[in-house]
């Protein structure tokens, strides 16, 4: 049965290493906090300028000063500590951060992203994104493997206009973890229950199956 | 040094018709609220203003797309109101979409002194078209130029007579590059202190940046998504 | 997250023969010393240190130009000692004059992650020659590229277990940009607390850009020249 | 009779207005601050990392983290801020500080100014002077008006290796006041006593004199 948003979150969650700093983005990726195994310690980032961002407040301790990127009200963490924009990217585009979770409209077997404009419809900016593919040391996407009409949304190449090229390493989507390398998406593991056969049919890039595909452990 | 004045409108005299200004925050979080109540009281028309975000409709630079008097917004992401959508696409409002962190740097470099930088945000995208690109260490940059406006409007949380400032928590955000960058800088802050007030080591922003300052009055500090944990 | 070290030592234990180092303070003000005690004890050589200045002849980097550890400064200002102008003089050592805006901007910039800027120090001198130099806004520029070192060694008054670090007055200085510059940031702290009991409105240096941190021993802070008022 | 050094400081501090954010270099320049003429306020710049410079401590107030671009122990005033080196050239590139008084070997009558090595001298290196030059908004030179053997150092073309090019706009020397403009020095003021003729005498650069040349109140 293909993942739910949380099912994704909670197998990207398995990618956190003790000591990472960690930007999670808006949907499914914010969801990640939620899934920290056990006996490591991460900081989260927070692009409007936090570090050791923490959870929603209780309705008493909501601060309007306090937001994270999504305009929510958070909480910060003890050791976690504040700064400016500039600052901000200055330690997202130096590499600091360790890991990058975002969602994706596209992704395209060479690892261009698509997820910030579509042609035709309003476009409300691109915000942080391009920022972070473009400086992000490890970027993992968060994602459905199809879009609402079906169609495969991990392509031989981006239709819609890019946010980053060749930035993306790995993929969760609800289907499977792919390595995005060589130009190509290599299957790692699949959802439980879900077929290679499946998969194959909803990837319309470039699929290298090798061996045999484990089910992923949630 | 006669850097206080009474009042937002005090503060804003001299900001005319088709003035470039930069208005600091994120989202509605550290938004200089006296400072645009002034300007849509003053009634000054055709701005350009550069801001993260556009407000929503019924609170920061949303009032001001309501009274028509912004036209055009420098941001990196805006929409979450119908009124500017509403001008965008009937072409009253022009809109120029940087990433975020090219914008917050670009704003930097002004307080710099640094008129052009390279950053690897864009490249391959159609934020690249018409730019120099280049390669340093095997990585493809952007070169992006330094973002001046006439004016900084901006909120501190406190802030002495001399244009020192102090933020709280996430406040600083575009706030604190957009006072280095101005060419008159004006600051609001909830609290005005004298010199020696302030720690000298705990200063967000010296006050050599900073212009004209002045207390100001009824914060409403709107929360746009109110999240909370039970 | 595990950033604490027991001591100097242990915390330079991969510093090599020929690496290059960033060594942070100001003259004698703020600078690493039981960093450079420990370089000094373990006796690696060869070493390039990017550091404002080069110490005095028996206290600072000083000390490490009297045990011939030093094959290179990168410095602005350097020969307060006659051990360093003798092995300059000699072709013992080699040396690097930077402006000093330009070397602490270019340290600025590894730590931003911008490759090369543009800046008007040095045009029409010595210091452009085979530079890109260009034009902005009528004025002329020089690109200058980014600074990088395999270590930054710096010197913080506080600092937490997860290397949030606050500087006391002038010991900023280049301490803080090298601080966010390094490949591997080592910082000695006067005092060495948990999470949480610094302020995070106060912090001069966030965490994420320091991987090692202990509590330093015996500072002298030696005073360069002490002057003073009757 | 020609100025001493506090003359020369003292001249210059008559060109401080108040909230003038002020640079002085080592040596002469340090003297002005003795002199801030009364009912004015300025605030004093220290390339390392300071707003807010005040005198020396008293001994007993000595601070080994409190030092200023000379590496001297002083103080800092109400008000005063600190900050790190970066920042610091940062507001000095982008034109906060009003006024830059610096020292010189050598003045052109174009604006180069030679302050920094001399061919064969042991080099010491440019400290920040380079960066001060390039950006200050407005930058006078306090120096003598020739050198120890009596030659001019107001030159046609600067004879050491330049510090910057065009910047300076003024001297005080202790012959005269000088503004540098239009590939000459146009003299201002005379030193008490000292006559025209003097100072024609000992310039060597191209000098404008026009009208009647009034003394120096000091």
């Amino acid at each position: 049965m293909a993942l739910d948003k949380y099912g994704i979150a909670k197998r990207i969650a398995q990618e956190l290493q003790d000591g990472f700093y960690v930007n999670l983005g808006i949907g499914i990726p914010t969801l990640v906090a939620n899934y920290i195994p056990e006996g490591i310690s991460v900081m989260f980032q927070s692009e409007n300028g936090m570090l050791g961002m923490g959870p929603y407040p209780h309705e008493s301790a909501i601060d309007a000063d306090l937001i994270n990127a999504g305009k929510e009200t958070v909480t910060v963490l003890p050791g976690g500590v504040f700064f400016d924009s500039a600052e901000s990217f200055g330690m997202i585009r130096a590499g600091k951060v360790d890991l990058t979770v975002l969602g994706a409209m596209e992704v395209a077997e060479n690892g261009d992203i698509a997820n910030w404009k579509i042609p035709g419809k309003m476009v409300k900016g691109m915000g942080g994104a391009m920022d972070l593919v473009a400086s992000a040391k490890n970027i993992i996407v968060a994602m459905q493997h199809t879009n609402p009409k079906g169609e495969s949304k991990l392509l031989p190449k981006c239709s819609l206009p890019l946010t980053g090229v060749g930035c993306v390493k790995k993929i969760v989507s609800d289907l499977g973890v792919f390595d995005v390398k060589n130009g190509a998406f290599y299957l790692l593991e699949r959802a439980p229950g879900v077929t290679v056969e499946e998969i194959q049919a909803k990837t319309a890039g470039k699929l290298i199956v090798e061996g045999d595909i484990p089910e992923m452990h949630l | 040094m006669k850097k206080v004045y009474r009042n937002a409108s005090e503060a804003i005299f001299d900001i005319q018709d088709d003035a470039t200004l930069m208005l600091g925050g994120f989202g509605l979080c550290g938004i200089p609220e006296n400072c645009i109540s002034a300007l849509i009281e003053k009634g000054v028309k055709n701005l350009t203003c550069i801001s993260n975000n556009a407000g929503v409709d019924d609170f920061g630079i949303g009032l001001m797309l309501k009274t028509r008097q912004v036209k055009k917004m420098i941001s990196s992401y805006v929409g979450e109101n119908a009124e500017f959508e509403r001008q965008l696409l009937s072409g009253e409002l022009e809109v120029d979409l940087i990433p975020q962190g090219t914008l917050a740097t670009r704003i930097a470099m002004a307080g710099m002194g640094i008129p052009a930088f390279f950053t690897p945000a864009g490249y391959g995208t159609e934020i690249a078209e018409g730019k120099e690109i280049r390669a340093f260490n095997d990585k493809m940059y952007l070169m992006e130029l330094a973002l001046h406006a006439d004016f900084s409007l901006v909120k501190a949380w406190k802030g002495d007579t001399l244009g020192n400032l102090v933020f709280r928590k996430t406040t600083r955000n575009f706030s604190v590059p957009m006072a280095k960058a101005g060419n008159i800088t004006i600051v609001e802050v909830e609290e005005l202190v004298e010199p020696g007030q302030l720690d000298p080591d705990d200063i967000h922003v010296p006050g050599i940046y900073v212009h004209r300052i002045f207390k100001g009055i009824d914060y409403e500090k709107r929360i746009e998504r109110k999240t909370v944990s039970l």
